[in-house]
């Protein structure tokens, strides 16, 4: 097989992150790309190109303009990389705060049948931060973590009493966070699929029909 | 009974199918069942002369129509029976061999001596040959408009583009678009990962975290 | 139809394309109304519905978008999704582009550190103990060590990424066509197909289908059916007992997004004025009102044309 | 599903049959070679074999002409399947007791995928709802199993080199739900603990 059967059923968790790392983020960059000579860009000449930044899958725009402790938006695998580098330190987004974390788990709590709206990718945003970035927040982040393991807590339980409810015809599962519909993908679609095939084998008798299917 | 050898070789295919699912890797063929199958086919020739007789003797007009139609059916169900199996058994063997030759980067396994997992005699004179044509396929596909992309590289997300790596044994001179390397045992460097993916693969090189 | 979609689009532009000027191309064929509508499909699956303003510009980073839509919609659903040529052939196209310009950067570093060493200053071996260390990655001479080696590194980074993209795209694409090999050659020869072979696949992807199934059938042939009856050689028996063509699962379960389309006439509101598409699952008799911005496990079948229609994504 | 290798197997239970007529020549199929099936012989054949036996045999051009008794009978098939053991009101019973402790792989270790075989075959719509249920109670069970994942599996040991196999992880290593599982549950547990063991790997890499 071309594709190993693993990434048959699903995406690997890498893959995911692969994704999430193609999102926008914000930063502070620790250094000036912006060139005096204004009005040349777009032409500039091959020599002075070689410190330009000309990429093929995002605007480069921000990277060529950077000025130091101006904030500007790049893709997070580019600030990720700067972040290495020490050349930049990336802003936390607005709901990875405490205050802002206790109120997803307030609300989490508070209703039982729909998840909080926290982002799609949460989940694998923060952790590549912490590992990445940890000391760019302004929480501590042992405290961000355990609320952030928390929050994963509470939403494995609202999924693990929400899988009676699977069925036949379809599920709406709005909020839930892509590593979260990865990881139980296998399972939900494995079981509503084999649900769906019971169900319809029921609806088709398909022993007439069969017959007239059949001549030596 | 019709059709039980050819189960047998269904519980042999079921077998192999959970081996190779144990590891992410593609795991080698087990052994082709050359006897098994040859038997197998026996009996479908078997069945097929029973057929014709039968049909001889209804055309002879020495048989009630009923009886005739029946022993026809059961006889052609346990050959389309035979056949399934057997289909089965060689096409989830062929979805092995491709898997294989995808790991083997589309090389000629079979004269390819470097970490190769597969024993030859394992497989059939016709899966030789099938193996050696996907590989041929396999590389031309390489080439050509999708040279760039290197088809047969790694399906895990590039994370690090440069790293550290170790030599672990001896290899060389690779030349890179950085430089040449000369690879002596001990000696580490900070390379393009694209560039030594086959290296490290075939044990020659370590990356270090 | 002898259209070789190469020719027309070697006449694109390279990174600013302008769509509509391929259709004359097309219109002037006998098969104008069937080639017209694939074509239509194809362009504004490609370009997010973008046909018909010459003068829109697609960005490399619109096209990136688009290709990892591709990419995480082949990977989850059932069939094999039309191939984008067009955005490939750009991406493509980049890429190579790309490459070369990497290489010129790096072929001028390279001549530098040549300099370097010949002024007495290399360290092949590459210890990694270099003063002038910014990055705290140099370890000698082969390595990129100064702070205007930075974009290149990114850039290096880069095409990695979109080489992987293209790769498991293309990998995941390959292992369909060898699942639905025989349904694929079973569209193939059936004209009245929503998409004609030629635009489903890529032309290597063509070439691959059509070998791989041929060497597969011999393997078949030799090892099995030549030892059969003739009348139990075929591999393509749809009639008998058991069909052994296999098709995509088209009621098989994923799991979609809804997205925001604007002004799209094919919208409901639902009751709490919500926009939404309605959608029916007949073998259940149900309705069903996809809300935008919705997440849903859905059968493939009900959704396939909102995802063709770029109106939903497989998540 | 020509080619899948389940389906194949599961195609080869054995189902009780009873023949609607005398066909010389079949002994074999009872292990009697070259003698004759007599009518209302009940024997045990492959589900492969009875499903098309039961469905073919009427001759129907002459039931079109002359309506009487003779040809009736006829008209049955050649042979009709009766209700498999697996299927027997007391495999049914305790389904409905409890079934998520009932052994599944030792009543038939294609158990859902037979009984849905059997559904299509009958249009069998009670079948079909004892099935859903039984499928759906015990898929939560599975879950629960297949999502515990251990902590020690999380972190990288290079010695893991049998990780996958689907009974020795961690806490799972005997428990009695995991070996009742037919071979559906089975591929869906090890898909799924594949899936929930690969990201908790991810969320705990250091």
């Amino acid at each position: 097989m071309s594709l190993p059967a693993h990434l048959q059923e699903t995406f690997s968790p890498e893959e995911i992150q692969f994704i999430v790392e193609n999102e926008p983020i914000k930063i502070f960059p620790r250094i000036t790309t912006r060139q005096l000579a204004r009005g040349r860009v777009g032409s500039v000449s091959d020599k002075s190109s070689s410190n330009q930044w000309r990429l093929i899958t995002t605007d480069a725009n921000n990277l060529n303009n950077m000025v130091a402790m101006q904030s500007t938006e790049v893709t997070l695998w580019l600030a990720l990389l700067l972040k290495q580098q020490n050349k930049c330190s990336i802003i936390a987004p607005k709901w990875l705060t405490i205050k802002e974390l206790d109120k997803s788990i307030q609300y989490e709590k508070k209703y039982l049948d729909r998840f909080s709206s926290i982002p799609w990718n949460w989940l694998v945003l923060c952790q590549l931060l912490f590992k990445r970035a940890s000391d760019d927040f302004h929480d501590p982040v042992h405290e961000l973590r355990s609320r952030i393991q928390d929050l994963r807590e509470i939403r494995q339980l609202k999924v693990l009493k929400g899988l009676k409810h699977l069925n036949n015809s379809h599920l709406q599962l709005d909020n839930i966070s892509i590593l979260e519909i990865n990881e139980l993908r296998p399972f939900i679609v494995g079981i509503m699929d084999k649900l769906r095939e019971i169900h319809s084998a029921s609806e088709s008798n398909d022993s007439s029909q069969a017959n007239e299917d059949i001549d030596i | 009974m019709y059709g039980d050898l050819a189960n047998k070789l269904v519980l042999e295919a079921k077998r192999s199918q959970q081996l190779s699912n144990k590891s992410k890797k593609g795991n080698s063929l087990p052994m082709y069942h050359e006897e098994l199958v040859r038997n197998i086919l026996q009996e479908v020739v078997q069945l097929s002369k029973n057929t014709e007789y039968l049909k001889e003797q209804q055309q002879l007009g020495n048989m009630d129509s009923k009886v005739w139609k029946c022993q026809q059916f059961v006889m052609l169900l346990c050959m389309e029976r035979n056949k399934r199996c057997l289909l089965a058994y060689q096409r989830l063997r062929s979805q092995m061999l491709d898997s294989l030759a995808w790991d083997n980067n589309g090389l000629d396994i079979l004269h390819d001596t470097l970490g190769n997992t597969q024993d030859t005699t394992d497989l059939s004179p016709q899966e030789q040959e099938y193996l050696k044509e996907y590989s041929e396929l396999i590389t031309e596909l390489k080439s050509g408009a999708l040279t760039d992309i290197d088809l047969t590289g790694s399906l895990t997300p590039p994370s690090d583009v440069f790293i550290d790596v170790r030599v672990l044994k001896d290899a060389g001179e690779i030349q890179t678009e950085y430089g040449v390397f000369n690879l002596i045992k001990d000696s580490q460097f900070f390379v393009r990962q694209s560039d030594v993916e086959r290296l490290i693969q075939q044990g020659y090189l370590q990356k270090i975290k | 139809m002898n259209i070789d979609i190469d020719d027309i689009l070697a006449d694109l532009d390279r990174d600013t394309t302008a769509v509509d000027h391929t259709q004359d191309n097309f219109t002037s064929d006998g098969n104008t109304t069937r080639l017209n509508t694939s074509l239509d499909y194809s362009i504004s699956g490609e370009l997010n519905g973008k046909i018909g303003r010459s003068s829109e510009i697609i960005s490399p980073a619109e096209d990136f978008a688009q290709l990892m839509r591709c990419w995480r919609n082949e990977r989850c659903s059932p069939e094999l999704m039309p191939y984008p040529h067009y955005l490939m052939t750009r991406i493509l196209r980049r890429i190579q582009e790309q490459m070369e310009h990497i290489e010129n950067i790096s072929m001028g570093f390279l001549e530098e550190s040549m300099n370097q060493i010949s002024h007495g200053s290399g360290n092949v071996t590459g210890d990694g103990d270099d003063e002038d260390d910014e990055f705290g990655m140099g370890r000698g001479n082969n390595v990129i060590n100064n702070n205007n080696k930075l974009p290149l590194l990114c850039m290096e980074a880069e095409l990695e990424r979109v080489k992987f993209v293209i790769r498991s795209f293309i990998r995941c694409r390959l292992n369909k066509i060898d699942k639905y090999s025989l349904y694929l050659k079973q569209i193939e020869d059936d004209s009245m197909n929503f998409l004609p072979i030629n635009e489903l696949l890529s032309k290597e992807e063509m070439v691959y289908h059509e070998k791989h199934l041929s060497i597969l059938l011999k393997l078949f042939n030799n090892s099995i059916l030549r030892h059969m009856p003739p009348e139990l050689q075929a591999i393509n028996d749809t009639e008998g007992t058991l069909n052994m063509i296999e098709e995509p699962d088209w009621k098989k379960f994923v799991f979609i997004y809804i997205k925001e389309v604007k002004d799209d006439s094919t919208l409901d509101r639902n009751e709490f004025g919500k926009p939404c598409y309605t959608v029916t699952i007949e073998e259940l008799n149900e309705i069903v009102e996809l809300t935008i911005g919705g997440i849903y496990v859905m059968r493939y079948e009900i959704i396939r044309q909102l995802v063709l229609d770029q109106k939903a994504y497989l998540i | 599903m020509y080619y899948d290798i389940d389906d194949i197997l599961a195609d080869s239970a054995e189902i009780p049959c009873k023949f609607n007529y005398d066909i010389p020549g079949l002994g074999y199929l009872e292990g009697n070679p070259g003698k004759q099936i007599n009518k209302n012989t009940k024997i045990q054949l492959p589900l492969w074999l009875a499903r098309i036996l039961a469905i073919i045999g009427g001759d129907s051009e002459g039931a079109d002409e002359n309506g009487d008794e003779t040809n009736e009978n006829d008209n049955l098939p050649f042979l009709e399947m009766q209700t498999p053991d697996f299927l027997s009101n007391k495999v049914i019973n305790a389904i409905k007791t409890s079934p998520e402790s009932l052994d599944l792989h030792s009543i038939n270790s294609h158990f859902i995928e037979l009984a849905n075989k059997w559904i299509a075959l009958f249009g069998d719509t009670d079948l079909a709802n004892v099935i859903y249920d039984l499928t759906l109670a015990r898929s939560i069970e599975l879950n629960n199993h297949a999502s515990s994942v251990a902590l020690e599996l999380a972190s990288n040991k290079p010695d893991n080199s049998n990780k996958d196999s689907i009974y020795q992880d961690g806490n799972n290593i005997n428990t009695p739900f995991l070996l009742s599982m037919d071979e559906f549950e089975k591929k869906i547990y090890k898909k799924s603990h594949n899936s929930y063991k690969d990201t908790k790997k991810w969320l705990f890499e250091p």
